[in-house]
């Protein structure tokens, strides 16, 4: 890594720089059904900008934003509330995934809108979550700088 | 076996016609509804959501998404799994 | 109640994911919740697969559309013979593998952290197993398929120290069978446009003349056969037995192979049709040769052998290859061979697999060269399970094993085609040597040490379910017609020749 | 014939691509090019599936209320597109395991070169 002294500029950056990516990552997954975008790369966008504080401002500091042990439990609750959107439907006496018998106000077309938008949290939670523990997974060997 | 792929590659020359401008495909299902067309067609309608690549990917095929939601998680879980082990025998070490 | 009979198709999938997610998050409570949990809902898996059976024997195929959404649009689950049948046979020996999963995970994975995601990538990769027998969608098949083969590289990853480099090289064959796979349904979808196995069978004939169409099935076939460790393409197999923890290697044996197979079953009998498949290249007597030539090297091998696993998973590319070639004869008793060794092996390989654990735990090691006498003294119930399975493989009349091998014979003198009867014959030869040749260590080497060696058996948690196995193995054999009859029949009348 | 060379050039580009990606991964004996050499395969197979989905003049398909969306001619195929999501992620997914086996490999016989790593498995004979 790169030596102490040096790395204050860039970790200034990234710590600003930061929370700005994540706000954008959020506007992706939430606007994914107007404009490209969505869970998936939405949730990339929010684990780039928790390792590009890891990358740069050390391990240490890191841990405040984001500690390693949220990594996979949050990565398992993004799938569950997939899951759970799925089994609710299925609970109504839909099929496994039909949002339309998913108990919400409106009509069908606005109950699957809104469906959809429970997934991609769940898939945005859970990318992100996942690729940062998989990032401190592969991060484990190294001593501590 | 890389030269079985060499020629399979030269070999694959399947005539799929002009990818450019090939729309043939899409009403010439025999008997049955093409699924690329519906997928035009019909995602404002159903979930009135004018992304029609976010309405598969959760809607019509939200099974395969939630596949790789799992792939994901396994991918997880086996990096957990398996450097689990360097962390504590550094603690021990 | 109806609930559940009229979801049962997709439940398996549907209760094995939130289990293989919840196990991490109940262990952070109490740790043995894991191995509970895991036990609840494989069993719970197999009730379902009985129920499955039944649902279909009673009905016909089951249809259920995932997401509400009719066939072409959204992803189906098509549940006819084949598939119940052997989602009931992947869910039951898993049931019991698990059971038996306790000590030798102890015993083995030193790190006591890693019981919970060991269980729970086990939870997973029987989710991805399920995922690739029920579904009916192509690159649904696809997603389920890469799940099952990472928790297999993450199962086999966790054992001794020579276990990454082996699951590693698994990995690289793996991915590539899976891209041919991936790359294969391109060539069919860019021609057909649909990812349906029915909707594809209804626009084949108007596209099949194409070479896309040939090439697409043989990539598909090359992936399965990777997969599946077909004879050329074996090569992860032995050294991904062996080094993986025996707990693992008794889950992998049994099911990983199978579901290559199965897969390969459906694709050539029940979608393209042997007419079709072999139209531009003779698919199936390439696999029906590829299968006769992996059962002469599986088995020669097999007998160099001298680690107990090791000659086990040599014997696992024998069985492959009667697989193999009951596809190649591409007729119905030769599937009917097939799909009844599909059943045999997974409970014959599960019951060594246990047993070699079994031996490890107890004994500390499973070189054939050091068992004797005293072995069977100390541990009578694990040899004796030990001979019925060796007997089952070899192909002794009353046994499962002698049953599948008599319908390949059947379909090879159907066929026509001697030499495959002759390698059938002159396996069950080969085989008789490398098994005779540990149960003759075990029952009649003196041993030199004292006569009341110390220790006892097993302990009953690994004890129970080599019993339950070899009884399922003597009881498959005797109740083979029923079996053959009620199922077999109507899977082969369903498929295409 | 040269509305074949012509009419398919996305393909072949894909071929070569998946050739380059098959011999690295095939004939490199380091551990970490094979890898790279299964991500440049898995990468010119999205591509395959991606030059098949495209249509002359269509634009991306997001229904914007202009064009509407009767005729299908107006957007490319967005079938594809949710596919090749899938096989990304497993792809990412594959690499993650795959690196954390190489970081343990690495760990335990400190070389990723597979004749030295086939030496030193040797001479440990016992499989612990």
């Amino acid at each position: 890594m790169m030596r102490r002294d040096d790395d204050v500029i860039i970790g200034l950056v990234a710590r600003t720089a930061s929370p700005f990516i994540m706000i954008f990552a959020l506007y992706v997954i939430f606007h994914g059904h107007y404009s490209p975008g969505g869970g998936f790369q939405g949730g990339t966008m929010l684990a780039a900008a928790l390792i590009l504080v890891r990358l740069a401002a050390g391990d240490d500091l890191a841990q405040l934003q984001f500690p390693r042990a949220w990594g996979t439990p949050l990565g398992s609750a993004g799938v569950l509330i997939y899951w759970g959107t799925g089994f609710v439907a299925m609970l109504c006496g839909g099929n496994f995934l039909d949002y339309a018998f998913l108990p919400l106000a409106g009509a069908a077309p606005h109950r699957r809108n809104l469906g959809i938008l429970f997934i991609e949290v769940g898939v945005g939670l859970a990318v992100c979550g996942i690729l940062t523990a998989i990032y401190d997974d592969l991060l484990e060997g190294r001593p501590r700088d | 076996m890389f030269g079985a792929v060499l020629v399979l590659a030269g070999m694959s020359l399947p005539d799929r016609g002009d990818p450019r401008a090939r729309l043939h495909r899409d009403p010439s299902a025999a008997g049955t509804p093409n699924a690329p067309s519906y997928y035009i067609r019909s995602p404002e309608r159903d979930a009135d959501t004018p992304n029609m690549v976010t309405v598969i990917l959760a809607d019509y095929r939200g099974f395969d998404t939630m596949g790789e939601e799992t792939v994901i998680l396994t991918a997880g879980l086996i990096c957990f799994l398996i450097l689990r082990r360097e962390r504590s025998k550094e603690k021990r070490s | 109640m109806t609930w559940i009979w009229n979801n049962s198709p997709a439940l398996p999938v549907v209760l094995l994911l939130p289990t293989a997610i919840a196990i991490p998050l109940f262990a952070l409570i109490d740790r043995r919740l894991a191995r509970a949990l895991a036990l609840a809902v494989s069993l719970t898996t197999a009730g379902l697969g009985v129920l499955n059976l039944a649902k279909v024997l009673a009905y016909g195929p089951v249809h259920y559309h995932l997401g509400g959404w009719p066939p072409p649009i959204g992803i189906e689950y098509v549940l006819d013979e084949l598939s119940a049948f052997v989602l009931l046979v992947i869910n039951t020996i898993a049931f019991l593998v698990l059971v038996h999963a306790k000590t030798p995970v102890e015993r083995e994975l030193p790190d006591a952290g890693k019981h919970v995601p060991y269980y729970a990538v086990a939870v997973l990769m029987l989710c991805g197993f399920n995922g690739i027998v029920v579904t009916g969608d192509f690159f649904n098949l696809y997603v389920w398929l890469e799940i099952a083969s990472l928790s297999l590289y993450g199962l086999i990853a966790v054992g001794a120290r020579k276990a990454p480099v082996a699951a590693f090289r698994y990995l690289i064959l793996g991915t590539i069978g899976a891209c041919f796979y991936l790359l294969g349904l391109g060539f069919l979808f860019t021609m057909t446009g649909t990812l349906n196995m029915a909707d594809l069978k209804a626009i084949l004939p108007a596209v099949a003349q194409e070479p896309a169409v040939a090439v697409g099935l043989g990539l598909i076939a090359a992936g399965m056969g990777l997969k599946m460790a077909l004879f050329p393409l074996h090569g992860w197999l032995p050294d991904s037995y062996t080094y993986a923890p025996s707990a693992s290697s008794a889950l992998i044996a049994p099911l990983g192979t199978k579901v290559g197979a199965y897969v390969l079953v459906r694709v050539l009998f029940f979608i393209f049709g042997v007419g079709a498949a072999t139209r531009a290249f003779p698919l199936t007597t390439l696999i029906g040769w590829l299968g006769a030539a992996g059962i002469l090297y599986g088995s020669i091998l097999a007998m160099a052998q001298r680690e107990l696993k090791r000659m086990l998973a040599y014997s696992s590319i024998a069985q492959v290859g009667y697989i193999g070639l009951g596809i190649g004869l591409a007729n119905p008793l030769g599937l009917i061979g097939a799909v009844l060794h599909v059943m045999n092996h997974a409970a014959m390989k599960a019951l060594l697999f246990l047993v070699a654990g079994n031996f490890r735990t107890v004994l500390g090691h499973s070189d054939i060269g050091r068992f004797d006498g005293s072995v069977r003294r100390r541990m009578p119930w694990t040899t004796a399970a030990f001979a019925v399975g060796a007997l089952s493989m070899i192909g002794i009349p009353p046994l499962a094993g002698f049953f599948s091998k008599w319908y390949l014979a059947l379909g090879a003198v159907a066929r026509g085609q001697w030499i495959f009867l002759a390698v059938v014959l002159v396996s069950s030869l080969l085989n008789a040597v490398y098994f005779f040749r540990v149960i003759e260590r075990l029952y009649l080497a003196k041993s030199e040490a004292g006569e009341n060696a110390p220790g006892t058996d097993a302990p009953p948690s690994m004890l129970v379910p080599v019993l339950v196995l070899a009884a399922a193995l003597v009881g498959l054999g005797l109740f083979n017609a029923v079996i053959v009859n009620g199922v077999l029949e109507r899977i082969v009348n369903a498929a295409l020749f | 014939m040269t509305d074949v060379l012509l009419g398919h050039y996305g393909y072949w580009f894909v071929f070569v691509l998946m050739v380059l990606g098959f011999y690295g991964m095939v004939v490199k004996r380091n551990l970490v090019k094979k890898l790279i050499g299964m991500n440049i395969f898995q990468v010119a197979i999205i591509m395959f599936y991606l030059s098949s989905a495209v249509k002359w003049t269509a634009t991306i398909p997001i229904a914007d209320p202009a064009l509407g969306t009767a005729d299908t001619a107006l957007y490319i195929s967005p079938l594809q597109h949710c596919l090749m999501l899938t096989a990304i992620v497993v792809g990412v997914a594959t690499s993650g395991v795959a690196y954390a086996l190489l970081i343990t490999i690495y760990k335990r016989y400190g070389t990723l070169h597979e004749d030295e790593l086939l030496e030193r498995m040797k001479n440990d004979l016992d499989l612990e």
